[in-house]
């Protein structure tokens, strides 16, 4: 083989380790992973340095910047490959979920009847400006959503779904109007963090009126997830792929956790 | 000649549906007027800004004579109030305006003078606004003899930061890289709001206020780019919610191109009493129609919600009913951009079949109307690299068929409102397939009796079907029953309904006349 | 019927042409072996194994009888060595290496024994491996007819990290994501050995060491996630180079599926004697077409370095000589993956119709053969969102024209080899567009007469006239001008020209006779 | 507004600032980028979570998974979005490129003409077992590439393309025989770094040799950037749109300065 180079390269160690977890390119901690982002500056040679200390700013190595294109004079685009060298230890990672067992809806209708002995009324909307009701009617509506039916085809629970566009006060009004054990709310639009300060002006006026501690109080959403929805001061948040089952599991063994029946 | 086979006694059959649907909810239309359209009646006059406490001086007008228990109200029209005021204070309309919002003057207890002198001074002052918003029209379509105008599709694409010199930013850059129509997108809420923000606004959520004076920023910045590359760059923005006319005003001042505009998309998406914006939609089709805008539709909206493959005819039917509008306001088919959408799902074998045919009927049916054709939005997930595909699948539809407003499909849709850079490479994916496939659609013809034929024979027989009955019921019955997207509004219910007025038997509006019909 | 009224009389002359160019050189091949089809035979004689520098023993004994000044030299053929040395010893083949390797043997030196009694010899053992190739090719059958075949385009992808256990991770992904064939890329340079280098290995370059072990620890890994899949997943890997009948042989036994295998390739791309790879070319094929594996052919490789509008004749002449010399070898058009690819830069107008219309035209040229197609990789550029596009409408050609072998198109083309996820990303495209296309191609007809039809034709007319001009020159001549992918090969330059050798009257080789014609 | 929450958002400086110039969505010093991954851990919520560890190493806030997606059982395809808080100092950025001021074609003649005198001898090839040849084709063929000439069309210089596939050795060898003035070394082929060790090879042989400073050596090819050539011991390396008379600019001048006439 005259003329090959040698044959040792870079050498790192192949073995996973969950305490060390990195990105995946085609061997096993070679960190790669895949950038893209614009810069305000000129499509020039100072512009691509500037892309690659921008993804050394991310910790990476082995930078290759693999397109740019000039968006207009002083704006430019970044396709970046690069090696993250830094990876997380994945063994200590522990996730909270809003409840750990999921019954289906006929466990969930059981479960009212033998633990809370009384129909418990449900209110959702999706507050604030937010006209999305697809997804708070996924959850609530009669036909549900990919062949999980909503709330209002529950046995004990009485479901009222209030739309879009529902200021929190008119909210509020209609939960204590029909004495609602679970307040449910969707927010779809989050530019600019707009649902964060929703979600939070509704628990201050919930508690400016002394109804905080007697509901259950659920968020849900495209961007909520249950950390998030706790860190505002909800009980319990919900993302893609969730379902009436999901919602109506945790609710009701909150109920019977907090005493509300 | 049908490439699809069609059947165009069901088209003409559903067509004469529609105008009887239109005709009738017309009638109602003709006996009421609302407060936007009588503030929109101000803005016209030429009165505008705001008080100390940012309340339109439009509105406080209106408010006040709508609130006055010395007159017949509003039923008269605002136009005469003006008018009456003139003659008695000598003054303009912007100087009387200013006197009422102060308190200095109240309309409702002047002299009465004739009806006939009123309108004498009212149409002098109302000619010069038709002939300023002419002059726009005209320098429109000079600039459109200067660089010469497209002829395949129009890259439209939308700038929603919430700030309208970011928004100039953007529109810029995409205009750069090859965008025909840039859509201002509002901020979320804007359409209940039930008057128009003032001044430049840099404060919104998922868009940004539509105002007068951002229409001007932006349409100057166009103007500015367009000139740098030889090319008119369209302004389109939202001529719907509760000032559905008002913006139309505040758009024929400022030169917009393109304007959202449908009642039914109020009602259904927005919870708009549906008296209260069929009534508005009909002055703003007037002015729009006057000021060579073109308008969209909504109907792409109904897929949103509902399963694109069962309701598809819902969609025709739609279009069908909004062209009858279109055609009573005045509004020509060149400038109806009639709405339909890429929204079946990926997972549905042959979709991309039933997507070309649809959308191929469509250009058949409505074969001078520039047609609004919308991307993929309810399918596209997080996943941004399928997304790209999705949307190269909608840019071969548009080029196959010849759609005209083609709104670029972002492939972060499932994530946030566009960056600089989605815009860039939607941009990209759109010209790269209109070049590599430019004539693929004259190259090609569909099986008769194929899925393609079979899948619009069907679409149309139901919508005709579907207008049959609404040809019945009447439009506002069948929006209670929610035939459209699954949505169903009471008639007495949503926003806005307290803003509908009953017409005296003197009310006039002196830019209905002015403008119906094109005026030139 | 042909959708593009292609003119079957220039078709059938073009190949009268191809079939009498390969007849001529196939003259030549006839009267030569070389080192490589002699280490193939004794591979087939199942000798394996390297000695302590890790040489090979096939190529230990090959130089020893080439080198030797004792005998006539491997003019006579390998087998007969082999034949007379186990009447003279009495031990089997691997141990007759053995001995030759360790110096305790010299092949040439031995008692001559007749060769109608060494033919005997020979051919009790060498139909012992054609019974077990003929048992792996029922293997195949039998996985297949358990678990059913695909219908329609077979995904194939590429597993390149240079690590066989790191190419099985990823093959087994791939797999799971919905691949039908898993290509081991070999690593850079391997084509240019002289040998098979040995065992599992670790450390490649663009590519991972095609070896028996390899070759055996992927299809176990294959057939186990297949199991688990209950689809079959093909393998595939690189039958070229100056080992090209020697892998093809390591192929058979270890149940290989395809094979890329073209001489052509060879000469133009890798600067191989033509001479010698054509000679070791039949052979190999040969043993392909009787392990029932397809082919692919490499034509797709011109339109790298030559322009893809211009040179497209190019790839059908080439189609049809290949065709030809499969035929010769004995392999049936069902396992003649011909090669052409979607190489047409995005820039040029049109430029999909030029590719529909080629993979069409390729389509009913050659009805029967499993037509490989190649993703577009030449202007794939660091603009990973483009090229998803660019591999979406290579992906939609494949579905409209019923492409068999389709490579998939990586969006990092121009990056890198592929991740695991970029080939996520691919087949996730891939089966996206074959299901909302599904049935596209059937339900569309070109336009008589349109672009589509008049590329073909003139393609097809340039390939015939090039074809005639090869049949008056040559096949070799052809090659040293340069008429494909623009590169001049010397008849007497490139690599392995040395391992040439002239038959002798007596030669023989067990496994021509044994294979040709399929054997069953 | 009744209902609409308050309008204040998170502040940052909306103002662009060369010296910490961030990746822009749609605001300036948004920071947005898009990051793509895969890691070798199970599509579930502990990996969502894991996605978002590593993007924090990645120094990313505000963090989205906008798509999680199974590849195999224990290898998760991520895709997500985040805000980059560092930024980058564009003005302290100084480039290095090979040269500063490009001839043309004719310009190369003259300046040959009236400096070197003499016609100046360049060997080029694709090395090592690298068998693409379009690059070093594009540089010294004829026809060029993309509408510009290549150097075998240049007055004055006399030039050899080697192809590919040529061994550090022929090539050395070639290039005493023919008594070459310009080394022009093209390697495409990069994993696992094969090209690097490939040119440092060759330079190691020339230095062997003595040869290393009777010759301006240059390298290209897709991955090759000046300051990487420079590392490896070149004169000078040129990338992607690179073309003859970047090259030849590069090649006389530096003839020039080294006295190699
Ligand atoms: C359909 C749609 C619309 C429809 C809505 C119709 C309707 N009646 O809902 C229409 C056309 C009206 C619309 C309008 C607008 N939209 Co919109 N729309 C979408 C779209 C395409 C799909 C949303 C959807 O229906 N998803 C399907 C449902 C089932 O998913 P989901 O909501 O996540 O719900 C699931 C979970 O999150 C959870 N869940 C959700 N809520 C709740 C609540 C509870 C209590 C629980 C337990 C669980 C739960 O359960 C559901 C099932 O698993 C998205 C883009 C996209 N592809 O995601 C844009 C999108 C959401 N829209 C957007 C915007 C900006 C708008 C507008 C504001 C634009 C404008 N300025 O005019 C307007 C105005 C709306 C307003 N004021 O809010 C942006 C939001 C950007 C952002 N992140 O802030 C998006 C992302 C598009 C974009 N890229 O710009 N839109
Ligand atoms: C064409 C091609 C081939 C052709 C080459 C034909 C030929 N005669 O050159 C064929 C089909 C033979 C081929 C084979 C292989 N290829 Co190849 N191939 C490509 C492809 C599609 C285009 C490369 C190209 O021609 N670019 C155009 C030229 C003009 O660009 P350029 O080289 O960058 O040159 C410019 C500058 O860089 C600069 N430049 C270049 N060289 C020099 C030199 C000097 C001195 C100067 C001044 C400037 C300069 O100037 C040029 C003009 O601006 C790329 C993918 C892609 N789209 O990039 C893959 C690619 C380069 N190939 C690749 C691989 C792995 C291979 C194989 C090794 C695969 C295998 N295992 O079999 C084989 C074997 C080749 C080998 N042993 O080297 C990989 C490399 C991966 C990596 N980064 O390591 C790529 C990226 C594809 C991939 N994603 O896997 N390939
Ligand atoms: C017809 C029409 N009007 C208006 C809008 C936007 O809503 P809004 O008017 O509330 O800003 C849409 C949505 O895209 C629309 O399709
Ligand atoms: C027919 C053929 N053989 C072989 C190869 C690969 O080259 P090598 O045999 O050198 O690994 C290719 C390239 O893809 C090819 O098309």
């Amino acid at each position: 083989m005259s003329g090959l180079y040698s044959m040792d390269t870079k050498e790192f160690d192949k073995n996973l380790d969950l305490k060390n977890v990195k990105p995946y390119g085609d061997t096993m901690n070679d960190g790669k992973v895949q950038v893209s982002f614009t810069l305000p500056v000129k499509d020039d040679e100072q512009g691509i340095e500037a892309a690659k200390l921008i993804a050394k700013n991310m910790g990476l190595s082995d930078i290759n910047v693999a397109h740019h294109k000039m968006l207009d004079k002083e704006f430019t685009f970044y396709v970046v490959y690069g090696n993250l060298d830094l990876g997380v230890n994945y063994e200590d990672i522990r996730v909270e979920v809003a409840q750990e067992e999921i019954m289906d809806k006929h466990q969930v209708e059981e479960y009212i009847k033998e633990n809370i002995k009384r129909d418990i009324v449900v209110v959702g909307a999706s507050t604030g400006t937010d006209a999305h009701t697809v997804g708070i009617d996924a959850i609530m509506n009669m036909k549900g959503y990919a062949g999980n039916y909503g709330l209002e085809r529950y046995l004990g629970i009485e479901a009222y779904n209030l739309g879009s566009q529902v200021s929190n006060e008119e909210f509020i009004k209609k939960a204590v109007g029909v004495k609602a054990d679970v307040l449910l709310v969707s927010q779809t639009v989050t530019q600019k963090n707009v649902h964060i300060e929703n979600l939070i002006n509704l628990v201050e006026l919930l508690e400016g009126e002394g109804l905080r501690d007697k509901v259950v109080l659920i968020c849900g959403g495209p961007r909520i997830s249950h950390e998030l929805a706790k860190e505002l001061g909800y009980d319990a948040g919900f993302g893609p792929g969730k379902f009436a089952q999901d919602v109506a599991s945790f609710a009701v063994v909150e109920m019977i956790n907090r005493k509300l029946v | 000649m049908s490439k699809l086979n069609l059947d165009f006694e069901v088209v003409e059959k559903a067509r004469k549906c529609a105008q009887n649907i239109a005709l009738d909810t017309q009638e109602f239309i003709n006996k009421h007027t609302t407060v936007a359209v009588e503030r929109t009646v101000l803005r016209l006059l030429g009165i505008d800004g705001v008080d100390e406490f940012n309340v339109p001086l439009p509105n406080i007008i209106v408010e006040n004579i709508k609130n006055s228990q010395n007159s017949e109200g509003l039923g008269l029209g605002v136009a005469y109030y003006i008018g009456n005021a003139m003659i008695n204070t000598n003054l303009t309309p912007q100087e009387i305006a200013m006197k009422v919002s102060k308190g200095k003057l109240d309309l409702c207890s002047l002299k009465e003078h004739d009806i006939f002198e009123v309108k004498l001074k009212i149409y002098e002052i109302a000619k010069k606004t038709v002939e300023k918003i002419k002059e726009n029209r005209n320098k429109r379509e000079n600039y459109l003899s200067q660089y010469g105008d497209k002829s395949g599709p129009y890259l439209y694409v939308i700038v929603a930061t919430g700030n309208i010199y970011e928004d100039i930013v953007q529109a810029k850059a995409a205009a750069k890289q090859g965008a025909d129509i840039i859509a201002v997108i509002r901020t979320t809420g804007q359409s209940l709001l039930d008057y128009v923000p003032y001044g430049a606004t840099t404060e919104g959520f998922g868009g940004t206020y539509a105002t007068g004076e951002n229409f001007r920023l932006m349409r100057s910045a166009l103007d500015e780019v367009g000139e740098e590359l030889g090319r008119y760059i369209r302004l389109c923005n939202y001529c719907s919610g509760l000032c559905m006319p008002e913006i139309a005003a505040l758009g024929a001042n400022e030169r917009l191109d393109v304007m959202l505009n449908d009642a039914l998309y109020g009602i259904l998406f927005r919870d708009i009493n549906m008296k209260r914006t069929m009534i508005d939609q009909y002055f703003s089709r007037i002015i729009n129609g006057f000021a060579g805008v073109i308008i969209n539709t909504g109907e792409d909206n109904y897929l949103t919600t509902a399963d694109a493959v069962e309701e598809a005819h819902t969609v025709l039917a739609s279009q069908f009913i909004n062209e009858q509008f279109a055609l009573i306001a005045g509004l020509p088919e060149e400038q109806m951009g009639l709405g339909h959408a890429f929204e079946i799902s990926p997972d549905v074998e042959n979709g991309f079949l039933y997507e070309l045919s649809q959308a191929q009927m469509a250009r058949e049916i409505f074969p001078k109307a520039p047609l609004k054709y919308m991307p993929p939005t309810k399918f596209m997930t997080g996943d941004i690299f399928k997304g790209q595909v999705q949307d190269a699948l909608f840019n071969m539809v548009t080029i196959m068929t010849n759609q005209k407003l083609h709104l670029l499909g972002m492939l972060t849709e499932a994530i946030h409102t566009p960056f600089i850079s989605d815009r860039a490479i939607s941009i990209e994916n759109a010209k790269y397939i209109f070049s590599t496939m430019k004539d693929f659609g004259e190259e090609i013809e569909f099986k008769k009796d194929g899925i393609m034929c079979k899948r619009v024979d069907e679409v149309l027989n139901k919508a005709c079907s579907l207008l049959s009955e609404i040809e019945k019921e009447g439009l506002f019955k069948t929006l209670e029953q929610g035939k459209f997207a699954g949505i169903k509004r009471p008639i007495d219910g949503g926003k806005g309904l307290d803003g509908v007025v009953m017409k005296e038997v003197n009310y006039f509006n002196p830019f209905i006349e002015l403008m119906l019909g094109g005026g030139f």
